[in-house]
């Protein structure tokens, strides 16, 4: 991961930026700018996907690159192009796609990718699925040279604003389970036939970032497959891996922290200091359970950044390969849990209770009936540990009920259960 | 396992009256109707609520001789049972502050308000409610600021109290407040002058709070409830019972929310397995289970304590919700989890047991708050420092 | 297991002990008796074996009348017979030889062990096999009217001082693992040809109370059987059941609760002031963590007994049925290394540092080299965990990979493994 | 990923500084020799010890001129590497005081104690020893009640120092007082009047602790490190450099322990499967390889501030140790628990790990303490109550 000969230097790359962004970028004191118009007036100055090849729309250069560039600019107090619909598209599927997409591909979908002129999400899990997102049971059949799709996807971020859907469906239904998965671009424009895209309702009430999503008999051109037919699982994987690396603020989807230059000090005016300020005018700052949950936040979110730019470090060295995103995401996420238990406890009634007949959601028992989403996108917190276990430690894997099974054997055991 | 009650031991009419309650939720009141009521301000029906009255939920702690009694004998224990009941079912309505203001006008409130207020609200027809913290959102005695000032024109209420469940239902409030810097209780309209109340939400589906502001209200010396400055032991005792109760009704969400969790979780397949069979899953709810039947012990116990009048029921109090506030929240919180993405939407019903959870966690004191007030009585008990 | 009709009432029976407890049991406050003693004086009275027949040495009543004694004892503030050996003896090797002995069998041992004149032990666990009992290698060779015994034993508690151990063994090593074991009655005598007792050191550094046994050919009367020949799991998980009850100090081994009436009164003199009054003298009484950790320590000692109380109300009732102990010694156990926990907290360098050349052991730092021992003795936490699931609320139980094999079978794959 | 160090890019002279000591401890104290030193009363062996500083285990803060010298500029970040090791296998001998004596007075020492001292210390062949914390065994500054007297004799020193480590081994104390009630620091001579040494042991295998008395100690004003009443920054920096030192000792103590946890439960059968197949355990090995990670990170950004003088050093050390002190002694307590029984026998080294773990959690304060003290420095933040 580190520069090839040929590459730009990174000193060289750093001094370029640095002028680049003191001239282009809004300092943060400025009012929030379009994460999408900031996204292309780097596109647009060659600073955008900067570890993809020039070919697709990228500047051709490294990982350690990108670092470069975002850590720059939150050092020099820029505004960065932020927010779950980049990440999603150029964190996540830019990289699925530069890995496997075959060149046609990649010429056709990365430069409106990394551009945010076309903005794209994952379509894997199922609404009976869960965690175990190679049972998908949507159906893409070939026809001739298109493929037709059929079944519904779930827990799909921002599908009702995006251009394009990336649908894990089963094309070989008498194949293992992980052996006749397909990985194919889906158009969401409300125009394409067949399609309905619902919004779900989150546990607070409101229209949340997640969709539903309904294919009646989709036809698409072949053209849209990404990867092999048969292989998708592969793909998925590329898929995920990026994922909870991006989550994690790794890898594809770094974008830097936004933070002092001391690491204890990261986050500290913040949410920390708000809570012992609420504790003090409750009069409970004494109280040593609040002092203690308090107290452990701000651990957590001085430990957070540290750990990430550890992990990062071991990337660009080599001592860091693989699964390391699943450790940063399993500890953001559970971290996040107790920013809201300690939230609870230094609240009390306040934090639950408040005036008027309007229903508000600024509160703590709001961020606890929507906390546990962290610990559920992207890969539960259970699939994590397993991932970390299994994979980057090699412990022995769950022994597996169905190995050496068709799918449809697995579906008639499965249905013989219920 | 899961669904034994808080009381094992229930006499026959006990038995029945959980059964009856139990009906009464599931026909009256089933979680379809909670979701409507979320839309509405006041949270629950009048006439809801006198059906409720007419089976009990409004008599167990009221004079007999004003309509209302017990089933054995042992108010709180009784009690119990209905508010394990609301739990498993969420049920509306103003149970915990009507219960109490009964009490304590039961117990302290001369003949004129017993008369007044009593019959009234045994049937469901007027609800009062208690008006005891203040902004700071503390149940302690050492948090009162409201003030009984002895004026010219008799006695006259000053202060605001907030978090009041129910607020804008009630008629009555009892308000405690300090009267030549003593704790002191007095029932008082709301429709009288220098009274103000302005209505509230909470995270809770159905249950409303308001906060009452009296600014120079004046107070009927034959409405103070027991005498001036002596409430102290009378608020206690009250502050036990809301406890009592609200510990079990914590049990009651508790319990029912694991129970369907576990339903949920037997029938989901995920590798070709019931979600269940996965060990860390089955061990997370291993130790919940343990913690729901201790939390049942602790509810059982500190009822019959607050029933018995035992000096030891202040610490069991602190003891039980330190415990059970804490663990009750944290049993939804992991079902949620176990869930999955389902368990954050507003489809799934587990959201409205999350809702009624971190309500009663934070209310009449918080897990933290009764933590800190339990080790300081263990503290007391120690000694003075060398 | 309430009381059958012909049983002596309760009401009746407690006014009866009560004056047998006033004028035969020491108080607390005199010096504390031998139990063996305390046992035989109970014993020749009769009410040693409170729920055991008659016949065999017991009082013919119910567990609700032991109940009702050893609660009155305390009340009383009597000494009861308590500690290890008799709890292990009484309260799991007897019931386990009332249920599953023959008549003979029970009238040769049953008497002597509730007399307290032979102290048995269970011989259950190998040193390869962990939790899995049920995987004992230890070898049982029927030749002719005798029993030849070859293998070797661990964990086993106080073997060295006791005079019988019920020993599982393997009769058929073609049957499934668990269909082809015994369980044999071994005496410990060290005259016993063939027998070598060890005691196994503690991370301590001092004897603890568990032994090894080692069997070098060790020939045994038939009669020594307890229950058939390969039903020896059903024995084994008996024992297990009354070994957890015992731990909980419910069933069998109840011996009532040294605390004074409150419920949440139990053990408050005691060890949580002691930390308080540490934490005080070390000026760390207004620590916030420290505080958190004694409080926790005093609410898990106030719910125990209140938690054992209610089960032992639901076993009388019926509500209770089942493996209700493993729930207790989950509890238990684990509240104990918090207190640990929170010893070494409140104490600090003072837990662990002492002056002198001795090797103090009484300090917070020796309790945590041991504090595992409780949660891994009579069934690990993890153990208990899969019992509450699986058997206690009828969870899908793990995949196993044994099913349907030989034991001779299970061995070799396993060998094929290593 | 177990066995990656702190430190994840090292110049080439580090990595051979690693394997040296490595190979060095593996040779001459494996654990069979730690165990042997068990009985010992001393501890270490000093014909070791001199050994082990010519492979530069007391040289990395001292003076150059007198024989020390950093591999690369960072003195903390490379005993980091040193301090690691040893927690990996259990290294007896007196790193720890050696190496913050050797710090204050190259800081802050006269050159006739430089002189004295120094090269010795270097060599392995004196031991000085820092003497700090008092009777409530507290590493703070306001714990300290020792006082330097003003006499017409000179200085003189009285109080009683306690928790020091391998006080018996040492010909030298560097002593916290107070004079003129301000922070001061003295080298003071073991054998000199009105000292007094009393031994002591600890939970661990090889280190020892003593109590140092001192009434009416003669202190030579050329021994005085730094200026009279001026020491309060050089403490706090000894402070952070024993608290980083810990920390990567710590992350040693527990990488290797999990390491060897998991090597041990890869090929250990239960029911018919290693038992690290089973899930619950896999997660909670997950859990700790994550606390893991964390704590290197944070031990390295710790060494790194330390170095660099950052003014937020003091925070990070707090910190630090409030997590690391945690977790790593959580991760071998568990390790036991995954071990089963053979985990709580002496026999298996599992115990030893537990040993030393307790020691430095508890050692140079506990991760309680650091946490409170960690809240206090974000409470000032916040500024003054309204």
């Amino acid at each position: 991961m580190s520069g090839a000969s040929g590459t730009e230097a990174l000193s060289e790359f750093r001094r370029r930026c640095q002028n680049w962004i003191a001239a282009n970028l809004p300092p943060k004191s400025a009012p929030a700018e379009d994460p999408v118009a900031l996204q292309r007036l780097l596109f647009d100055s060659g600073y955008a996907g900067i570890p993809f090849p020039e070919e697709y729309g990228g500047a051709g250069l490294t990982l350690e690159h990108q670092q470069a560039f975002y850590d720059l600019a939150h050092e020099l107090g820029r505004q960065v192009p932020s927010g779950v619909a980049l990440m999603v598209s150029v964190g996540m599927l830019g990289p699925t796609i530069l890995e496997h997409g075959s060149h046609e591909v990649k010429s056709r979908f990365l430069p409106g990718l990394l551009r945010g002129d076309d903005l794209w999400i994952q379509l894997l899990s199922e609404p009976r699925g869960g965690s175990d997102m190679a049972g998908a049971r949507t159906r893409l059949v070939r026809d001739g040279d298109s493929y037709v799709l059929t079944g519904s996807k779930m827990w799909s971020t921002g599908a009702h604003q995006s251009d394009y859907g990336l649908c894990l469906a089963r094309t070989d239904w008498e194949a293992p389970k992980h052996r006749g998965l397909s990985m194919i671009a889906v158009p969401l424009a409300p125009t394409t036939p067949g399609l309905v895209v619902q919004q779900t309702r989150s546990a607070d009430g409101t229209m949340g970032e997640f969709c539903e999503e309904f294919f009646d008999d989709i036809v698409l051109p072949s053209e849209n497959l990404i990867g092999e037919e048969n292989i998708g699982w592969a793909v998925a994987q590329t898929l995920l891996f990026h994922e909870r690396n991006a989550v994690a603020n790794v890898g594809y989807g770094y974008i830097g922290w936004d933070q002092s230059e001391s690491p204890a000090g990261a986050y500290e005016p913040g949410r920390v200091s708000d809570l012992i300020g609420i504790a003090r005018q409750r009069g409970v700052d004494q109280n040593s359970s609040v002092r203690q949950l308090i107290a452990d936040v701000f651990i957590e979110e001085a430990v957070l950044p540290l750990s990430s730019a550890r992990v990062m470090t071991g990337m660009a060295l080599g001592t860091h390969e693989g699964q390391w995103g699943s450790l940063l995401k399993l500890q953001e996420s559970e971290a996040a849990i107790e920013r809201v238990r300690a939230a609870l406890a230094a609240c009390g009634a306040e934090g639950v209770i408040w005036e008027g007949d309007d229903i508000e959601l600024d509160n703590p028992g709001t961020s606890w009936l929507l906390a546990r989403g962290g610990t559920l996108a992207g890969g539960s917190s259970e699939m994590q540990r397993n991932i970390i276990s299994e994979r980057l430690l090699g412990l022995p894997r769950e022994p597996s009920v169905e190995r050496g099974l068709s799918f449809n054997e697995v579906l008639r055991r499965q249905e013989s259960f219920e | 396992m899961l669904g034994l009650p808080v009381q094992l031991q229930m006499s026959d009419e006990q038995e029945a009256f959980r059964e009856a309650i139990r009906r009464f939720i599931e026909t009256e009141v089933p979680l379809s109707k909670v979701r409507d009521l979320y839309g509405v301000a006041e949270g629950f029906e009048s006439a809801w609520w006198q059906e409720a009255a007419r089976l009990g939920w409004t008599s167990l702690f009221a004079d007999e001789r004003y309509g209302g009694g017990s089933l054995s004998g042992g108010r709180v224990r009784d009690a119990v049972i209905l508010a394990e009941e609301i739990g498993r079912g969420l049920a509306p309505g103003p149970f915990l502050p009507v219960n109490i203001v009964a009490a304590a006008i039961s117990r302290g409130g001369s003949d004129e308000i017993k008369t007044e207020l009593l019959p009234a609200l045994v049937a469901g027809e007027a609800v009062a409610v208690w008006a005891f913290a203040e902004r700071a959102g503390r149940w302690t005695l050492n948090g009162l600021e409201a003030a009984i000032d002895r004026t010219g024109d008799g006695l006259l209420l000053t202060g605001a109290k907030h978090y009041v469940e129910a607020a804008d239902n009630a008629s009555h409030a009892l308000v405690a407040a300090l009267c030549d810097g003593l704790p002191t209780q007095a029932i008082v309209r709301l429709d009288g002058p220098g009274v103000a109340v302005r209505r509230g939400r909470s995270i809770d589906m159905t249950r409303r709070f308001g906060t009452i502001c009296f600014e120079n209200a004046p107070v009927e010396p034959a409405w103070v409830v027991g005498e001036v400055g002596q409430a102290a032991e009378a608020l206690h005792q009250q502050l036990h019972i809301a406890v009592a109760l609200q510990c079990a009704e914590l049990v009651g969400v508790a319990d029912r929310t694991l129970d369907f969790t576990i339903e949920y979780g037997r029938d989901r397949f995920a590798f070709g397995r019931p979600i269940l069979s996965f060990q860390e899953l089955k061990h997370r709810i291993a130790d919940m289970v343990q913690w729901l039947e201790a939390s049942k012990a602790l509810a059982g116990a500190l009822a019959e304590a607050v029933d018995e009048g035992d000096a030891d029921a202040g610490r069991l109090a602190h003891t039980a919700k330190a415990y059970i506030g804490d663990k009750a929240a944290r049993i939804v919180d992991d079902c949620v989890q176990i869930t999955g993405g389902i368990g954050v939407t507003w489809e799934h019903d587990i959201h409205m047991y999350n809702r009624r959870a971190a309500l009663l966690r934070a209310l009449y004191g918080s897990p933290e708050e009764h933590k800190e007030e339990l080790y300081c009585l263990l503290e007391a008990t120690v000694g003075a420092s060398t």
